[in-house]
C-alpha cells in the first residue's frame, strides 16, 4: 500500500500532487469497491452453481428458463442469468422494516456482516504478489475479522424486533462463537508446522507439488485437522448441515426473517462470500494455496506466477462444491447435536491433532 | 496539525479514559458501567502500547496490554454473571437502586 | 498530512465519537454499538502503533468475545425480563465536572512531563517477539492467566446457570 | 479508845438506818425498837465519852485521828475525827434529844402507814448529825451538812400526800441549798489558799498570816452563810415555820435542838476564822433575826408556829452572842435551849396528840386538868425560856446579854449598845408570847367543847421524855464546868510558836463582872414585865387582844403576814427566776432555734442553687455535646449513599482536590 502510494506520487499524473493521506483514502475506497464487486460477482456465480448442483443432485434441472437474448450469451442456456434476475428482483423489491424495529440497527447489521467477510479477503493470497495487504499476522487477522460477523448476526436478530429472529440470531451467534474455537485450534496445527502466520509463508511451505500440501503431512493428523477445519468453518458460515437457525419452522429465515429486498440480498451475498472465503482460506492452509499440484512435473510450467490465482481459485471452487455437496446430502443437526459436535467432538480432536503434530515435530 | 507523536496517543488515551470514567460514573445500567470499564482498560492499553512503541522496551508494553486484555475478558465474564445474579435478586439492573449498603 | 496522521485521526476521532455515543446515548444497544466501533478503532490505533498482533487479539477478544457477551447480556435482560431499554444517567453534572477536571489534570501531566522518548523505529512484526517473550520471561504469568481464565469460565458458568429444581 | 467509841456512835445509826430502810416493814412492830435502842446505846456511849473527856477537865483537851481519804496528784485530802470538850457536849446533847424523840415518836406516830420508814429517816438524821459534829475538816462538815439537809427534807415532807407538806419540804431544802452554796464557796476559797481542809492546819495557816485581811473576812462571811441557811437566820429563815408541816417529834428533834444548832456549832468550831468585821456582821444578823422572829411569834395562833418563831429568835440570840464575842455564852445557851425547846415541842406534840391533831390555840383552852403532866412540863419549859431565874434558860440568856453589854462597853460603839437594847427588849417579847401560848392552851375556858372532852393524857412513852427533859431543863443551868471547859479559842492557840496562855483572860474577868450584874438586873425586869403583860391580856382578860389588834391593825396585819417575807421572796427570787427562765426560753427559741433554722434555710437555698446549676449547666453541657455528635453522625451518614458511583465520584473529586492543592503548594 505504501509502495503504491509512492509509485503514484512519483508518476507525474495529476494525482501525484495530492498528499499521501488523500491518496491513501482514494486507494482504500478503490480496493473496497473492487473487492465488493468481485465478491458480488463470485456470489452470483456461486448462487447459480448452487442452484444447478443442488438441482442435479436431486435429479432435477434447476433454473433453465432465465437466459438472455444477448447475442453471445444467448445459447448458453441453463438459466445462467437466473441469479442476475434474482438480484434485480431483490434490488427492486420493497425494503420492509418492521415498525418497532430499530431502523438504524436494522440498516447497519447486514453491512457489519458483509464488511466482516469482505475485510477477510484483503488478506487472502491469490498469488505471491496478488495480496491486498500482505500482513504478517494474516491468518490471525482472518480469525479476528470473522468474529465481527457474530456481532452482525446478533444485531440483525435484535434489530428486527421480533422474538424469533432474536432467538435465531442468538442461536447462530452462539453457533458461530462455539465453532470459532475448533477452527482457531486447527489453524494452530498448520501455523505450528509453518512457523508463521503469513499466508504466503504458509503457501510457500506447501510448494513442490501435491505431496507437499499440508493435508498430506503428518499423515492422519493434518487430514483430521482439515476435516475439523472444514466442518468448523462451514458451521461458522451457518451453512448446510449447520444452518439450523434458519431451518426451524418458527424461526423461518432465522435472524434474516424481517429482512427483505436489498438488505436481504446483502445477507445472501455475504453468505456466499463467506463460502468463497472459506474455500480460499482452507486451500491456502491445507491444499497448498496458489502452488500448482504438479509441482515441478511439467517443468514448473504451472508454477508460474500467472497460474497462481487459477490454482487457488480452482481449489476454492472444489471446496465450495464440497460444501454444496454436503448441504444437499446431510440432514440438519439438532441444536444439542450441533453444540455437541462442536464442544465434544471437534474441539477434543483439534487438541489431539495439535498434540500429535507437536510431538511429531519434536521427534 | 503537527506530526502525530507520542503526546497525541496519550491525549487520545486520556480522552478515552475520561469518557470511560464518565460512563462508569453516570450510567445507571450496570452493563453500561461494565462497558465503561472496558473502555477505561482499552485507554490504558493504548498508553502501554504507545510507550512500548516510543520507548523501546522490547515490547514489554505490548505484553502487558496482552495480559490486560486477557484479564479484562475474564473480568467481563464474571462481571456479567454477577450482573445477571443482581438482576435475579433485585429485578432491576439499575445501580442507583442497588444501595442496600446505604449508611 | 501524512498517510499515518490521517489514519490516526480517522481512528482517533472514530474511537472518541463512538465512545461519546456509548456514554451519552440512552439506548442500551446504541451503547453497545458505540463500544463496538470504539474497540474497532482502538484496534486500528494499535496497528498504527506497530502492535499488529495485539490489534488482532483486541478484535478477536474484545469485539468477538466481550462485546458479544455484553450484547447477549443486554438482549437477554431487556427482551425477556423487561428491563427497560432506556437507561437514565445519574449525577451527570458533577460527573462531567469531575471528569473534565481529571482530563485537564491528565493533559497538564502529559504536556508537562518529559517522556523518555526515542524516535520510533520502523514497524517490525511483533508476533514472534511476543511469542518468544511469553514462552520465556513471562511463562508464569501466562500460566496464571490461563488458570484465571479457567476459573472465570467456571465461575461465570456456575453463577449464571439456571437453578434446576 | 475514845475515838473508837465516837466512831461507833456515828456508825451505829447508819447501820440501823440501813437495816430499817430495807427490812423495816418485816421486823416485828415494824422495827421501831431498832433505831430507838440504837439511839439509847449511842446515848450511853456518849455519856462514857463525856465522862472520860470531862474527867480530864482540860480546856485544851484534843484528840484527833485522821486517815488519807483521797490522793489527788500532789494534794492529799485527809479525813478524820476531832474530839474536844465542845464535841463531847454536842454528842451528849444530840444523842439525848434524839433518843427521847425516838421514844416519843413510838407513841406519837403509832398507826402511821409508813411507820418503819419514819424511824429509818430518824436514824439517818441522827447518823448525819453525829457525823457533822465529830468530823475534823471542812469537807467532812460540808458532806454531813448536806446529809442533814436531805434528812430534814425527807422528814418535813414525810406526809408527802399533803400538798403543803411536800411544798414545805421543797422550800426547806432549797433555802438550805442557798446557804450551802455560800458555804461551799467559802470552803473552796479557803482551800484555794491554804490547800488543806483540815481545821487545825487551816487555823495554823491563818495564824501564820497566809489568809488574812479582806479575803479572810469574805471567807468568814461565806462560811457564815451556811450557818444562816441551816439555822434559819434573818434572810433565810422563812423555811422553818413551814417546816412545821412535818410530824411534831421531827420538829422537836430537828427544828429545836439539833439541826438548827448545827449552824451555831459551825460558827463555834470555826470561831477563829472570823475577823472583827465578820463578827460585827454576825452579831447584826443574829440580833435582827431574834427581833423579827419574836415580833411575828407574838401574833401567831398556831402553837407549833409560835414555837418555830421562838426557836428562830433564840437562834438569833446564840448567833448574836457569838457575834459579840460571848463564845461561851452562845454555846451554853445552845445546850440549854436544846433541852427546853425540845420539851416545849414534845409538849405541844402531846397536846396536839390529845386534841386529835388540832394545832390552832383558838380551839384549845383549859387543858391543864386534862393533861396534868404535859401542863407541868410545859410550864417549866416556858418559865425557862422566858428567863425566869433559877432555870437553865435564865443562866444562858443572861450570859448572852452580859456578853453583849460587855462587848458594848469594851468597844463603846453605839452599834453594840443598840444590839444590847434590842436583845433586852426581845427577851421581854419572848416571855410575853410564851406565856400567851401557855395561857391560851392550858388556862381559860375550853373553846372547843367536843375536842376538849376527848382530850386525855398521852401514854407513858410520851410523858417519860417530857419528864426527862424537864429534869435537864432545871439542872442544866448550874455548874461552872461548861464555862471552864468550853473556852473561846484564839489564834495564838493554833500558832506553831507554841500555845501562849491568853494573859488577857484576867483583865476581861473584872470588866465582865460589872456588866454581868447590870445585864442580870435588866433581864429579870424585862422577863417579869413580859409575863405580867401576858397575864393581863390572857389570864385576867383585862384587855382583849382583839381590841389591840384592831387598834394597831396595820402593825398586826404586818406581823400576821410574817413581815411579808414570803411575798417579798416570791416577788423577787421566785418571780425573778421565772422571768429569767422565760427570758432564757425566749432567747433559746428565737435566737438559737432561729439561728439553726436560718442555717437550715441557707443550706437548702445553697443546695437548691447548686442542684439547679448542676442540672442546667452540667447536664446541659452533656446533652449539647451528645446532640452535636448526633448531628455530625447524621450529616456524615448522608455520604454513605450506598451507590458505588457516588463513591467513585467522591474519590475522584478528592483526588483532584489533593492534586490541585499539591500544585498550589509547590
Amino acid at each position: 500500500m505504501q509502495e503504491l502510494i509512492q509509485a503514484v506520487q512519483n508518476s507525474q499524473t495529476f494525482l501525484s500532487g495530492l498528499s499521501e493521506a488523500a491518496l491513501a483514502i482514494i486507494f482504500f475506497v478503490l480496493f473496497g469497491l473492487v473487492f465488493a464487486t468481485v465478491a458480488a460477482v463470485c456470489a452470483l456465480v456461486f448462487v447459480y452453481l448452487e442452484r444447478k448442483i443442488s438441482a442435479h443432485m436431486q435429479d432435477r434441472l434447476g433454473p433453465m428458463e432465465v437466459n438472455t437474448g444477448i447475442p453471445l450469451l444467448k445459447n448458453i442456456g441453463h438459466g445462467w442469468a437466473q441469479t442476475l434476475a434474482d438480484a434485480f428482483k431483490l434490488l427492486l423489491k420493497e425494503d420492509i422494516v418492521p415498525n418497532a424495529a430499530d431502523r438504524r440497527l436494522h440498516l447497519i447489521a447486514p453491512f457489519i456482516l458483509f464488511c466482516a467477510v469482505i475485510a477477510a479477503f484483503s488478506v487472502m493470497p491469490f498469488g505471491e504478489k496478488l495480496v491486498v495487504s500482505d500482513m504478517n499476522i494474516g491468518v490471525f487477522f482472518v480469525l479476528a475479522i470473522t468474529s465481527f460477523s457474530v456481532i452482525g448476526v446478533i444485531l440483525a436478530g435484535w434489530a428486527s424486533n421480533n422474538k424469533w429472529s432474536l432467538l435465531g440470531g442468538m442461536r447462530s451467534a452462539a453457533q458461530i462463537v462455539s465453532y470459532e474455537i475448533p477452527s482457531g485450534l486447527v489453524v494452530l496445527v498448520i501455523v505450528m508446522q509453518v512457523g508463521s502466520l503469513r499466508f504466503n509463508d504458509i503457501v510457500m511451505a506447501q510448494a513442490g507439488g501435491i505431496l507437499h500440501w499440508h493435508i498430506f503431512q503428518f499423515f492422519p493428523l493434518n487430514l483430521i485437522a482439515f476435516i475439523i477445519s472444514f466442518l468448523a468453518t462451514l458451521a461458522e458460515a451457518n451453512r448446510a448441515p449447520f444452518d439450523l437457525p434458519e431451518a426451524e419452522s418458527e424461526l423461518t429465515a432465522g435472524f434474516a426473517t424481517e429482512y427483505s429486498g436489498f438488505k436481504w440480498a446483502i445477507f445472501y451475498l455475504s453468505e456466499y462470500a463467506n463460502m468463497f472465503l472459506i474455500g480460499i482460506f482452507l486451500s491456502a492452509l491445507f491444499l497448498g494455496g496458489w502452488t500448482s499440484p504438479f509441482g515441478s512435473l511439467f517443468g514448473g510450467f504451472f508454477d508460474k506466477p500467472g497460474w497462481q490465482p487459477v490454482w487457488i481459485i480452482l481449489k476454492a471452487v472444489a471446496i465450495i462444491f464440497l460444501q454444496m455437496w454436503l448441504r444437499w446430502t446431510l440432514p440438519r443437526l439438532r441444536v444439542d447435536q450441533l453444540m455437541y459436535t462442536s464442544w465434544k467432538v471437534l474441539t477434543p480432536f483439534a487438541f489431539v491433532t495439535i498434540f500429535g503434530v507437536g510431538l511429531w515435530m519434536l521427534f | 496539525m503537527m506530526a502525530v507523536g507520542l503526546n497525541h496517543f496519550l491525549v487520545l488515551s486520556a480522552l478515552l479514559f475520561v469518557l470511560g470514567l464518565l460512563a462508569v460514573l453516570t450510567k445507571k445500567n450496570a452493563v453500561t458501567v461494565l462497558m465503561g470499564i472496558e473502555l477505561i482498560l482499552n485507554a490504558a492499553n493504548i498508553n502501554f502500547i504507545a510507550f512500548s512503541r516510543y520507548a523501546d522496551t522490547d515490547l514489554d508494553g505490548q505484553l502487558f496490554a496482552l495480559f490486560v486484555i486477557i484479564t479484562a475478558a475474564a473480568g467481563a465474564a464474571v462481571a456479567l454473571a454477577i450482573v445477571l445474579n443482581i438482576y435475579k435478586q433485585m429485578r432491576s439492573v439499575n445501580l442507583d437502586e442497588a444501595d442496600t449498603l446505604a449508611g | 498530512m501524512s498517510y499515518f496522521d490521517l489514519t490516526f485521526y480517522v481512528f482517533a476521532i472514530g474511537a472518541v465519537v463512538s465512545a461519546g455515543m456509548m456514554v451519552f446515548s440512552r439506548n442500551l444497544i446504541y451503547c453497545a454499538v458505540g463500544l463496538l466501533f470504539a474497540l474497532a478503532s482502538i484496534a486500528g490505533i494499535y496497528v498504527l502503533l506497530g502492535a499488529d498482533f495485539l490489534a488482532a487479539t483486541q478484535l478477536l477478544v474484545y469485539v468477538g468475545g466481550i462485546l458479544a457477551l455484553l450484547l447477549f447480556g443486554i438482549m437477554l435482560s431487556v427482551k425477556f425480563t423487561g428491563v427497560e431499554l432506556r437507561t437514565g444517567t445519574l449525577q451527570m453534572l458533577p460527573g462531567l465536572i469531575i471528569v473534565a477536571g481529571l482530563f485537564l489534570l491528565l493533559l497538564r501531566m502529559i504536556y508537562r512531563a518529559e517522556w523518555a522518548v526515542q524516535t520510533p523505529g520502523d514497524m517490525l512484526p511483533t508476533t514472534t517477539t511476543i511469542g518468544k517473550r511469553i514462552m520465556t520471561d513471562l511463562l508464569i504469568p501466562f500460566e496464571i492467566a490461563s488458570i484465571l481464565l479457567l476459573i472465570a469460565l467456571i465461575g461465570a458458568a456456575y453463577m449464571a446457570r439456571r437453578e434446576r429444581s | 479508845m475514845i475515838v473508837d467509841y465516837v466512831i461507833w456512835i456515828v456508825l451505829l445509826p447508819l447501820i440501823s438506818f440501813a437495816i430499817q430502810i430495807f427490812f423495816g416493814k418485816r421486823l416485828p412492830r415494824q422495827g421501831d425498837w431498832l433505831p430507838t435502842s440504837v439511839m439509847f446505846i449511842d446515848l450511853l456511849l456518849s455519856l462514857i465519852v463525856a465522862g472520860k473527856v470531862f474527867s480530864a477537865y482540860d480546856p485544851e483537851f484534843r484528840i484527833t485521828r485522821s486517815f488519807e481519804w483521797v490522793v489527788l496528784g500532789t494534794t492529799t485530802i485527809k479525813f478524820g475525827i476531832l474530839i474536844d470538850n465542845l464535841t463531847a457536849v454536842m454528842l451528849f446533847i444530840v444523842t439525848l434529844v434524839s433518843s427521847l424523840v425516838h421514844l416519843f415518836s413510838i407513841g406519837y406516830m403509832h398507826g402511821d402507814p409508813r411507820y418503819s420508814r419514819y424511824f429509818a429517816y430518824l436514824s439517818l438524821f441522827s447518823f448525819s448529825m453525829l457525823g457533822l459534829i465529830s468530823v475534823d475538816n471542812f469537807l467532812g462538815i460540808y458532806m454531813f451538812w448536806e446529809l442533814v439537809g436531805v434528812s430534814s427534807y425527807l422528814l418535813i415532807g414525810f406526809w408527802f400526800e399533803k400538798h403543803s407538806a411536800s411544798n414545805a419540804a421543797k422550800k426547806a431544802f432549797l433555802v438550805n441549798r442557798v446557804g450551802d452554796v455560800g458555804m461551799f464557796i467559802g470552803i473552796l476559797l479557803i482551800f484555794a489558799i491554804t490547800h488543806t481542809f483540815n481545821f487545825s492546819e487551816v487555823f495554823g495557816k491563818i495564824a501564820a498570816g497566809e489568809l488574812s485581811g479582806a479575803l479572810l473576812t469574805t471567807a468568814g462571811i461565806l462560811i457564815f452563810c451556811g450557818a444562816v441557811g441551816k439555822s434559819a437566820q434573818f434572810p433565810l429563815h422563812v423555811w422553818l415555820p413551814d417546816a412545821m408541816e412535818g410530824p411534831t417529834p421531827v420538829s422537836a428533834l430537828i427544828h429545836a435542838a439539833t439541826m438548827v444548832a448545827a449552824g451555831v456549832y459551825l460558827v463555834g468550831r470555826t470561831f477563829v476564822l472570823y475577823s472583827e468585821h465578820a463578827l460585827l456582821v454576825i452579831a447584826g444578823i443574829g440580833t435582827i433575826t431574834a427581833f423579827i422572829a419574836a415580833t411575828i411569834a407574838v401574833v401567831q395562833m398556831d402553837i407549833k408556829k409560835v414555837l418555830a418563831y421562838s426557836t428562830i429568835s433564840q437562834l438569833g440570840y446564840m448567833i448574836a452572842a457569838l457575834g459579840v464575842g460571848g463564845y461561851n455564852a452562845g454555846l451554853f445557851h445552845l445546850m440549854t435551849h436544846a433541852f427546853f425547846k425540845a420539851l416545849l415541842f414534845l409538849g405541844a406534840g402531846s397536846v396536839i396528840h390529845a386534841m386529835h391533831h388540832e394545832q390552832d390555840m383558838r380551839q384549845m383552852g383549859g387543858l391543864r386538868h386534862k393533861l396534868p403532866v404535859t401542863f407541868a412540863t410545859f410550864l417549866i419549859a416556858t418559865m425557862a425560856i422566858s428567863g425566869v431565874p433559877g432555870l437553865a434558860g435564865f443562866f444562858s440568856k443572861d450570859a448572852i446579854l452580859a456578853a453583849s453589854l460587855e462587848k458594848a462597853m469594851e468597844t463603846g460603839m453605839l452599834y453594840h449598845y443598840t444590839i444590847f437594847a434590842i436583845l433586852i427588849f426581845t427577851a421581854g417579847l419572848t416571855a410575853f408570847y410564851m406565856f400567851r401560848a401557855l395561857f391560851l392552851t392550858f388556862y381559860g375556858t375550853p373553846r372547843n367543847k367536843e375536842k376538849f372532852d376527848h382530850a386525855h393524857e398521852s401514854p407513858g412513852t410520851m410523858t417519860i421524855p417530857l419528864v426527862a427533859l424537864a429534869v435537864f431543863t432545871v439542872i442544866g443551868g448550874y455548874g461552872k464546868w461548861f464555862e471552864e471547859l468550853v473556852r473561846k479559842p484564839n489564834l495564838q492557840m493554833f500558832a506553831e510558836s507554841g500555845a501562849v496562855q491568853d494573859a488577857t483572860h484576867a483583865a476581861t474577868e473584872a470588866a465582865a463582872h460589872g456588866a454581868h450584874t447590870i445585864a442580870m438586873v435588866l433581864s429579870i425586869a424585862f422577863a417579869f414585865g413580859g409575863i405580867a403583860v401576858a397575864m393581863l391580856y390572857y389570864y385576867w382578860n383585862k384587855y382583849s387582844a382583839e381590841a389591840v389588834s384592831k387598834k394597831f391593825a396595820g402593825i398586826y396585819n404586818f406581823l400576821w403576814n410574817k413581815w411579808y417575807f414570803d411575798e417579798l421572796y416570791q416577788a423577787t427570787a421566785v418571780r425573778g427566776t421565772l422571768l429569767l427562765s422565760k427570758a432564757m426560753g425566749w432567747f433559746d427559741l428565737n435566737v438559737i432555734d432561729g439561728l439553726v433554722n436560718n442555717t437550715a434555710r441557707l443550706t437548702t437555698l445553697i443546695s437548691f442553687g447548686s442542684g439547679t446549676t448542676d442540672n442546667r449547666i452540667v447536664d446541659g453541657l452533656v446533652n449539647w455535646v451528645a446532640r452535636i455528635i448526633g448531628w455530625f453522625g447524621a450529616t456524615l451518614r448522608e455520604i454513605q449513599t450506598g451507590r458505588v458511583q457516588a463513591y467513585i465520584l467522591m474519590a475522584l473529586g478528592a483526588f483532584i482536590l489533593l492534586y490541585v492543592i499539591q500544585l498550589a503548594m509547590v
